[in-house]
């Protein structure tokens, strides 16, 4: 559209970055890396200025042949979706990085590391051709496991090993999917796919290719997409790569790679494969189900801070999904709740991105400050030795809770809203899981900030220093003000949930 | 016997004394002056097609003076590997350098 | 001067704003937070009188204006604020007593160094109090009901240090929190069923009567009114914030809070809350009261649950030995009346109960804070004791308010409050239980409020405090007497005779009838009075204990059941073992299966992939390695043999490539290989 | 055929084999120069005189002067004899040899044998100046790559023979000095 490559620049920036740190050995690695993660957020911001929410269809759009023989573009675009989970990275990357960077040894390797990591989520969220996007899916892996392999706790090795293995099996469907489609229509590209699908010619040369073809299609990219957000019996690798992971990077994987899975969940499953979605509604609405409250009941038996965040963030996830799968179910007539429903899981998804992100630097400093110890019986009394701390997680604590007048409350309410419309039963389950995650939430904070001050409490306990509040401050800014008007991010979503809604099928 | 023939055979004989000092001599120094002699016996075929060949073209003589040239290059480097070969070895035989072997 | 509609946001906006000043102010601030809530209290007040002008120039009117908060798809979800004399009334009530305790918190709390945080939460929650009382938004009221619960904990949990107080929180906390889940689902449930989930939006709101027909005709599959299903949904919410049964037992252990915590928020306001959403949506609620054909009413539901509480806290009250758990158990027991008074119909009765125990039960809680300040923090009733002589003023409000409480005849406002609920109870068609409840409970009042004063102001000081105890400073003596003037005037606002407040509320007409018509009643519950404080003089008056540690007199006469009560009936134990254990048993299932279930089938995939690998080692390794190891063991040996061939000696080299050039040359020339 | 042709060939014939046969290391290399004499004589005799001179200079002038260098530079004391330890093998002469005359073989029937194109009368004539036009016209581009090749093997010379630190210096190598390197015992 417009003549700028905003976003080969947004996914090349920290590419070149990281290129930077690489060759200029001498050069000062904080303010560098700051530079380039950053400016992520400014070209988001200029993306949102330029961005017309009542145009329907991509802006800022960029097609040029990459590979002409096999048609195959290098395609990038941007809708409210993706544009919603730019500005998420481009918010939660500074903060991630600022807490990989407060552990000292070789920062410029992690720093180098990271950012490839960022280009690469931001690659798959503006990438409109299977090709770069699968490519940036998987690349996403190799910085994370050197990441977590080099400044992860003590079980770092295994926990990296099998987030990889679990993760490259997974998209292994994917690719499979994606090959079974491209014998089926000759193109890769999304729009394309999508308006094959419109025409209601997609299922028909997907037979056309072979009898089961369909249906394995949509399984195999189904389980490419469950393992990465983690859909409830595909989460095992999660527990363990997120407390075993440096917090800086462990806040990346929550906020923002696991909505990777659930942009895959929208941009692949609900667009290309309607039909197969709603087959199987029920059941993968169960699986998510499971996952908000088993996940919320496991959290409660966590001794580990980091492991228990990593419970509650497949609890949120979960929920975005438990109101993906009620719409997939929904017929003429419930265009509210499915607006509702959609709605609710993209702000939930930007939401959580935000509170998680806060929990887990209020996770890294309570482990900083007690030698990198992550065990509840650890702290005591937190709250009387370092307020300031007490007070930022509260906000975080509360948000993630879903109190109104904070960002969290927003997606559930909506969420509920449609879920209740389309599968009253999964809403009333819903409630076990808020029951739930108000439980260990509020036990935590009571274990680890209330009575006496105890354990490293004891000992010295400094307060939050100047960087970390400089970190926590905006977030914390942020939920209370997309609690209070989230007006701010709703509109870029709306137009694309009403025409969402509008397509239903007659019940 | 035509002068060409004279000539050519003259250089060949020229070439075989050459190649069998190349052979036989086990003195580094004598195996490069071997080789010096085989390239002036070539040297001395060019002239003598030039003198004595079907004619009108000059290339040989522009060869034999880039071959001179070359030839005199190659003895300074050869003449240095031996200088380096006898501070390493202590001698110059031939023999001594045999450590590139299966 | 009157407040329009439009402006409403103010009355919360004020509170809000002392509070934002007060939680940003540095910690240790102290006069500019409580100078800030203070102003912010006058101002709300100031603002709430207005409103409540405005309201009662035409009582039947209701002046909405409404706002859009954000757009979702193609929706928008609107708010809006609503002012009727009922919102009036209940933001005057709130912001009076707000007044009143923040004045006693100043002298109360004058040692604690985080007083301004104190000041900051307390108007935190009475801005959210006021905003849910003058919401007209079903959605708004649940936002500032679960900011109300905030606020609740952090003030419970106010000194954090003490385990206790940090567990009371939790508890409060999660026992609202299951309340306002069932709320969600109602909420969400009228949302959709009415698009916009306000109550009065010109015809289409939740409480307007063409909404209320359609929600009361469509029957659920069970044969339910849908109106009666949101109705009873709402009523699980009321029933997690008023401390009904059986979500009641967080109450008494919020007791753990500073005292004028628990006399503004766990005494007058915030339990209110859901007394007063019951009564706000009370039309939903009685949608369904005309048909015949429906199995159950909601409004029976409230009523059976509000005649059980009023008659489990009024008997738990009767066998605490911590001050502040007997009025805590008399709040559960009055909140029990109210919701009783809702559930046979007569909400205005149930809202002049709500005004008139919010004014007499702040002042006993106020009371009891003014005697545990003089006796150093002494709560035990076996350790007080002979305090009338030394704190004259206290004795005397405290004496008031539990005459307004016990509902002495004429003179108090309990009195006339508690009548009318017994009235409607009495003129319930469903059942005649709850009326008996009612009664047995006004015994039951009276007995253990003659035990309490009995215990705290006469007899001899049992407790070293005790005997200390001198007069509460001025700041705590000045809202105890303009309390007790309330406690005791209040009344005269709702007479059978003059009900004023009545037809305020009820926005139209009112029966009035001459005293005579109900006297019947009135005699019968005075003399159930007199022999509740005669009972009360019985086991308490006759004989004053001296030393702490003597038994209880009751535990002498009936050991068995005064151990029960006691221990409340272990009603705590009872939810430990069922729904605490329940919950820790899914947990730890949970947990097991999501480590040995998922994350088996993950390590068994895993392992068989290794043992596939190790088969495929073996095979490699025995089978075919073996074959190609001695080929290239083979291989290498006539490798070593050609190796020889490079001696290494230059000139050997070249004669082979000299024969090798002679061969090839003689070959070309003449082998004929053209 | 001329009288001249023939002498010049003796010549070189002899002292060609006389310098491959000598035992006496700078022996042969002045019997070689000769040979180089020689030929410049048979150049000239053949009308390439710029070539002929060219001989002259380089090998005669040059290499030479390289070769005596080399020759004096690798002996061990000033006594050593200058008689090389004695022929190792008498099999490597008879394989030698055996070579060379399968090569001669080959060679000398080919030539007799090869349908030569002969030109009788009075051979061409070169000017100096037709070789500058040559050089600089088509053979620019290989004057300056020789130009190179000689600068490069000439640095490399360099490189190769002169000692770089002490330890490249053998400790019986006192580098020309004459001052003898302290007490290292000789090496055995």
């Amino acid at each position: 559209m417009n003549e700028l490559p905003l976003l080969s620049l947004l996914v090349a920036l920290p590419w070149f970055g990281a290129l930077l740190l690489w060759l200029w050995p001498k050069a000062p690695v904080r303010g560098l890396a700051f530079i380039f993660c950053a400016s992520t957020l400014v070209l988001g911001v200029i993306a949102a200025a330029g961005f017309d929410p009542t145009r329907t269809g991509y802006q800022w759009t960029e097609r040029h042949a990459w590979i002409p023989s096999l048609r195959i573009d290098y395609h990038l675009g941007l809708d409210g979706m993706s544009l919603l989970l730019v500005l998420l990275t481009g918010v939660v990357s500074p903060v991630a990085l600022a807490t990989v960077l407060r552990r000292l040894e070789s920062p410029r390797l992690a720093a180098l590391l990271f950012l490839l990591l960022q280009g690469a989520a931001l690659g798959v969220f503006v990438a409109l051709d299977f090709f770069p996007w699968f490519i940036c899916w998987e690349f996403s892996l190799v910085p994370a496991f050197f990441l977590i392999k080099g400044w992860g706790g003590a079980g770092a090795g295994r926990a990296a090993y099998t987030f990889v293995v679990t993760t490259l099996a997974g998209s292994a469907g994917l690719l499979l999917a994606f090959a079974a489609l491209y014998a089926a229509t000759g193109t890769m590209n999304f729009v394309d796919l999508a308006q094959l699908q419109a025409e209601g010619r997609l299922p028909g040369l997907l037979t056309a290719v072979g009898a089961g073809v369909p249906t394995l299609a949509f399984v195999g990219a189904l389980v490419g997409l469950a393992v990465k957000a983690p859909l409830f019996p595909l989460h095992t690798w999660m527990p363990a790569t997120y407390a075993e992971a440096p917090p800086g990077v462990a806040l990346f994987l929550t906020a923002v790679m696991s909505k990777m899975g659930v942009y895959g969940f929208f941009r692949i499953l609900w667009v290309l494969f309607p039909a197969d979605l709603r087959v199987h509604a029920d059941l993968l609405l169960l699986l998510a189900l499971g996952g908000a409250v088993l996940g919320a009941m496991a959290a409660l038996r966590q001794t580990d801070v980091r492991r228990m965040l990593a419970y509650s963030s497949l609890n949120h996830v979960s929920y975005c999904l438990v109101a993906l799968f009620a719409a997939a179910a929904g017929v003429k007539g419930h265009e509210v709740a499915v607006e509702a429903a959609l709605s609710g899981a993209l702000v939930q998804a930007f939401n959580h991105g935000l509170s998680a992100s806060a929990l887990f630097v209020c996770a890294a400093a309570l482990e900083s400050r007690a030698g990198g110890s992550r065990e509840f019986a650890r702290f005591g009394g937190v709250r009387a030795v370092a307020p300031v701390l007490a007070g930022m997680s509260g906000v975080a604590l509360f948000s993630s809770l879903g109190l109104p007048g904070l960002n969290g409350f927003v997606g559930e309410f909506l969420i509920f809203r449609g879920v209740f419309g389309l599968a009253p039963w999964a809403a009333v389950v819903g409630t076990v899981g808020l029951l739930a995650t108000a439980l260990f939430l509020l036990t935590f904070w009571q274990r680890v900030f209330h009575g006496p001050p105890a354990g490293a409490a004891a000992g010295p306990f400094p307060d939050l220093d100047r960087g970390e509040i400089a970190v926590l401050l905006p977030l914390c800014v942020l939920m209370i003000v997309l609690g209070v008007a989230p007006g701010l991010i709703t509109p870029w979503i709306n137009p694309l949930v009403t025409g969402w809604a509008a397509t239903l099928p007659m019940p | 016997m035509s002068p060409l023939h004279l000539c050519l055979l003259l250089s060949t004989v020229l070439f075989c004394i050459g190649l069998a000092a190349v052979l036989v001599r086990t003195s580094a120094i004598l195996v490069l002056l071997g080789v010096e002699l085989m390239l002036n016996a070539a040297n001395l075929n060019f002239i003598a097609f030039w003198r004595y060949g079907p004619g009108g073209d000059d290339t040989g003589v522009i060869f034999v003076l880039f071959s001179i040239a070359v030839a005199a290059a190659e003895a300074a480097v050869g003449l240095a590997l031996v200088i380096a070969l006898h501070r390493h070895r202590r001698t110059i035989a031939l023999k001594a350098a045999n450590q590139l072997r299966g | 001067m009157t407040l329009s509609a439009s402006l409403l946001w103010l009355i919360p906006a004020t509170p809000l704003a002392a509070s934002v000043f007060g939680l940003f102010a540095p910690r240790t601030a102290r006069t500019l937070p409580i100078a800030g809530a203070l102003l912010g209290l006058v101002a709300a007040l100031g603002l709430s009188v207005a409103a409540l002008a405005g309201a009662l120039v035409d009582p039947a009117v209701r002046a909405t204006s409404d706002f859009a908060w954000f757009t979702f798809g193609a929706q928008t979800l609107r708010l809006g604020w609503l002012l009727d004399p009922l919102a009036g009334f209940m933001c005057v009530l709130v912001t009076l007593i707000g007044l009143l305790v923040a004045l006693f918190s100043t002298a109360y709390l004058r040692h604690d160094p985080r007083i301004g945080r104190f000041f900051g939460f307390l108007s935190l929650f009475v801005a959210a109090m006021l905003g849910l009382l003058v919401t007209n938004s079903l959605l708004l009221l649940f936002i500032c009901w679960e900011l109300v619960g905030l606020a609740s904990y952090l003030l419970i949990g106010f000194w954090y240090e003490r385990p206790a107080a940090a567990a009371a929180a939790k508890k409060a906390f999660i026992t609202t929190r299951i309340g306002d889940l069932g709320f969600l689902i109602g909420l969400v449930w009228l949302h959709q069923a009415t698009g916009s989930a306000l109550f009065h939006d010109g015809g289409a709101g939740a409480l307007d009567a063409p909404t209320l027909a359609r929600l009361s005709s469509t029957l659920l599959p069970g044969g339910w009114a849908v109106s009666t299903a949101i109705g009873l949904l709402l009523f699980v919410g009321a029933a997690g914030k008023s401390g009904q049964f059986p979500l009641h037992v967080w109450l008494p252990d919020a007791m753990e809070g500073p005292t004028p915590v628990s006399a503004l928020i766990h005494a007058a306001t915030m339990v209110a809350a859901g007394v007063f959403l019951m009564a706000r949506v009370f039309p939903l609620m009685a949608a369904d009261q005309g048909l015949a054909t429906v199995p159950f009413h909601a409004l029976t539901g409230v009523a059976v649950i509000g005649a059980v509480t009023a008659l489990l806290g009024a008997v738990l009250a009767v066998a605490q030995n911590d001050i502040k758990r007997v009025l805590a158990y008399s709040t559960v027991s009055q909140l029990g009346y109210m919701m009783l008074a809702i559930g046979v119909g007569s909400w205005v009765a149930a809202v002049f109960h709500l005004i008139t125990h919010a004014f007499f039960k702040a002042l006993l809680f106020l009371g009891a804070g003014s005697v545990i300040d003089a006796t150093h923090h002494e709560q035990d009733l076996r350790r007080l004791g002979g305090l009338a002589g030394r704190m004259r003023v206290t004795f005397a409000t405290f004496a008031l308010g539990t005459g307004a409480l016990m509902g002495l005849p004429f003179v108090f406002s309990g009195f006339w409050s508690k009548e009318a609920i017994l009235h409607a109870a009495e003129g319930w068609t469903v059942s005649h239980l709850p009326f008996a409840a009612g009664l047995v409970g006004v015994v039951l009042t009276a007995f253990y409020m003659t035990r309490l004063v009995l215990e705290v102001f006469f007899g001899k000081a049992r407790g070293e405090g005790a005997a200390h105890a001198e007069e509460s400073p001025g700041l705590m003596r000045g809202p105890l007497v303009v309390l007790a003037v309330a406690a005791v005037g209040l009344g005269w606002l709702g007479l059978p005779n003059w009900p004023w407040l009545q037809t305020r509320l009820q926005g139209g007409d009112w029966p009035v009838h001459g005293l005579g018509e109900g006297f019947g009643l009135m005699v019968v519950s005075t003399a159930l009075v007199l022999l509740g404080i005669g009972a009360g003089w019985w086991w308490y008056g006759r004989v004053k204990r001296t030393d702490a540690r003597a038994l209880d007199p009751l535990a002498r006469s009936w050991p068995a059941v005064h151990a029960a009560l006691a221990g409340r009936l272990w009603l705590d134990e009872l939810y430990a073992a069922t729904v605490g254990r329940a919950f820790a048993m899914l947990a730890r299932v949970a947990a097991f299966f999501d480590r040995w279930v998922w994350g088996g089938a993950v390590e068994a995939a895993g392992r068989t992939a290794e043992t596939v690998g190790q088969v495929n080692r073996a095979v490699d390794e025995d089978g075919l390695n073996a074959g190609f190891d001695n080929t290239s063991e083979h291989l290498r040996g006539s490798g070593r043999r050609y190796a020889k061939a490079q001696t290494g000696d230059a000139q050997s080299y070249l004669r082979v490539v000299a024969i090798g050039l002679a061969v090839v040359g003689v070959l070309l020339l003449w082998g004929g290989v053209r | 055929m001329s009288l001249a042709f023939l002498a010049l060939a003796l010549v070189c014939v002899v002292t060609a084999s006389a310098a491959m046969i000598s035992r006496n290391l700078i022996h042969s290399a002045l019997l070689l120069v000769l040979t180089w004499i020689g030929l410049a004589g048979l150049y000239l005799w053949a009308g390439a005189d710029f070539v002929g001179f060219s001989q002259a200079i380089v090998y005669v002038g040059g290499v030479s002067m390289v070769v005596l260098f080399a020759v004096l530079l690798t002996r061990r004391q000033r006594d050593e004899p200058l008689v090389l330890i004695p022929e190792a093998g008498v099999g490597r002469v008879v394989a030698g040899l055996a070579a060379t005359f399968w090569v001669a073989a080959l060679l000398v029937p080919a030539m007799v044998v090869a349908p030569l194109v002969q030109r009788a009368g009075p051979g061409p004539t070169l000017t100096v100046k037709r070789i500058g036009e040559l050089l600089a016209g088509p053979h620019l581009v290989a004057v300056l790559v020789v130009g190179v090749i000689l600068t490069v093997s000439l640095i490399g010379a360099l490189y190769l023979a002169a000692p770089v630190t002490a330890e490249d210096q053998p400790e019986w190598d006192n580098g020309g000095t004459g001052r003898d390197r302290g007490n290292q015992e000789e090496p055995s």
